[in-house]
């Protein structure tokens, strides 16, 4: 395959994924290497440059999103706002989650100093956050981590991107 | 009566005092416990006085708070006694807890802004826009059987035909009167259906019900979610974690 | 609003819309008159001329789609799979098209008295109904039937052996 085809091609699998789509895994679709792949999203993006639309790196894939500054007219389409803003706890019991996971609703209720049910079924219903298995002992309590749609809803390229641990502590 | 507060805009006792030490311009590993403790009961106060509920964590709070101040006051003996040991600040505890929240609470800051920063990206509207890849759909009709679809027929044309109905609106109870039933389901409970709420099911009780939750939710008091297209609306107390029963 | 800003926020509007949007819908909220808006898209589609998406004309507005050609790269992400049953609203336009047919959306809306975008969607994406032609008349709207799809899974010769409606009406 040449590489204006492939180039059409990545175009075409970005925008037809209903997920944020890997270098890895175009690259194993069109046979390209993930670096030759990079290379082509850059590509792309550069013709983007006088249109509506961008690619933006999140979640560990490519996305194609419009540009920021069209946001004023795209609201006007009355599109269903589906996240809205999360609440300083549900956003607090998510930063625990994501630097402890996996988690205990006690381990994050003892960090925040306070109860965290609603924070919890928040990030729940969202599909932020999910089971990912029981602890050992006492109770059995569920644990809890973050899922892809973690990075994605956030703009994170990857968990790299969250400020790192100070030392202090 | 079960009443519902919100503590101002503290998300608990952790961030009570990080607001307190920044408010003061002390070091964090070295806080005056003995003005914190006031400035901290004075708040739980001023909130009594405004006849505001304070929820158990603030109180077992300032339990600590007090009991460390009359460890820090007692004289160093029990230290010497401790030998070659270093004796161990008493704050040392509280403040590891303190930042570990204020780290936490940093970074669910950072995530709110990174949250507005996304919301300005829009992502395709429509998933259909694939050639020759429409979903695989494992139940096209379900069990919809023949004899249905004529009675929804029928019935959608026999509905066309009526004529407008009337309804008289009696008093009934006021929205206000509807608000505090919601209130007084939802106490003490993390959640309740819509279909709960609603007991009798006359049209006058959904209708009004339903203005009540409206309310509520512009009051900010409640949020609500409907996960499918005329499916129960759950109701869930907003910021649960910071309610009490007076 | 210079037009090429206008074509940029067409193109966005169109990518970011959950249904076709027709030329009338993008002209009021562009404040251009729908000729305008036609002629933007045309220009769109032709810078799209060594990319990987165009626009398509579908149900009375516009949709961005991959061209046809790429449809062997994109099928291998692999097509969604859905459990979900017929909704409710799905099911009684789905009642009125096969009773009415040929009908406009207009007709069944007024039938049923609400909207019903998302609920012919459904049936479209199902393959229970398809656009059989245009209503002579302002607008020309399409006319909805039911499929061959629609009477295998019935087990109907034709639509002509459907069951009688009841008398009583």
């Amino acid at each position: 395959m040449k590489l204006a085809e492939a180039r059409v091609v990545v175009e075409g699998l970005i925008f037809a994924a209903d997920r944020p789509l890997s270098a890895q895994e175009i690259a194993e679709i069109i046979g390209l290497d993930p670096p030759a792949v990079e290379a082509l999203v850059e590509d792309i993006r550069s013709r983007y440059a006088d249109g509506a639309l961008t690619i933006r790196r999140v979640g560990g894939g490519f996305q194609l999103v419009t540009k920021p500054e069209l946001s004023p007219w795209i609201e006007k389409l009355g599109r269903p706002v589906i996240h809205a803003p999360l609440s300083p706890a549900a956003t607090e019991a998510l930063a625990i989650i994501a630097y402890e996971q996996p988690v205990t609703k006690a381990e994050i209720e003892q960090i925040r100093g306070v109860r965290s049910d609603s924070a919890l079924n928040s990030l729940l219903e969202r599909g932020l956050i999910c089971e990912v298995g029981r602890k050992e002992g006492p109770g059995r309590p569920i644990l809890y981590g973050t899922t892809a749609k973690f990075l994605e809803h956030f703009g994170l390229a990857s968990a790299d991107e969250l400020p790192l641990r100070s030392i202090s502590e | 009566m079960g009443y519902v507060v919100q503590l101002e805009v503290y998300q608990g006792p952790f961030d009570l005092l990080l607001d307190l030490i920044a408010k003061n311009e002390v070091d964090i590993w070295d806080i005056p416990i003995a003005t914190i403790t006031e400035q901290y009961l004075e708040y739980l106060y001023s909130l009594q006085e405004k006849d505001l509920a304070i929820a158990g964590e603030f109180l077992v709070m300032a339990a600590t708070l007090i009991r460390l101040k009359s460890r820090l006051l007692l004289p160093q003996e029990q230290a010497v006694e401790e030998e070659e040991e270093e004796a161990e600040d008493p704050r040392r505890e509280l403040v590891q807890q303190l930042l570990r929240y204020k780290f936490f609470k940093e970074v669910g800051e950072f995530l709110q802004e990174r949250y507005l920063e996304a919301s300005r990206y829009y992502t395709k509207g429509q998933s259909v826009a694939l050639y020759d890849l429409a979903p695989i759909y494992t139940q096209p009709v379900g069990k919809l059987a023949l004899e249905e679809l004529r009675e929804i027929y029928d019935h959608l044309l026999r509905e066309l035909a009526k004529e407008p109905p009337v309804h008289t609106i009696s008093p009934g109870i006021s929205l206000q009167e509807r608000m505090a039933l919601v209130r007084l389901q939802l106490v003490g409970k993390p959640r309740v259906s819509f279909r709960a709420l609603v007991k009798d099911n006359t049209p006058m009780e959904i209708v009004g019900t339903f203005l009540a939750i409206l309310e509520l939710v512009r009051l900010g008091e409640i949020r609500v979610a409907q996960n499918t297209l005329f499916g129960d609306i759950k109701i869930q107390p907003y910021a649960l974690e910071l309610e009490v029963n007076a």
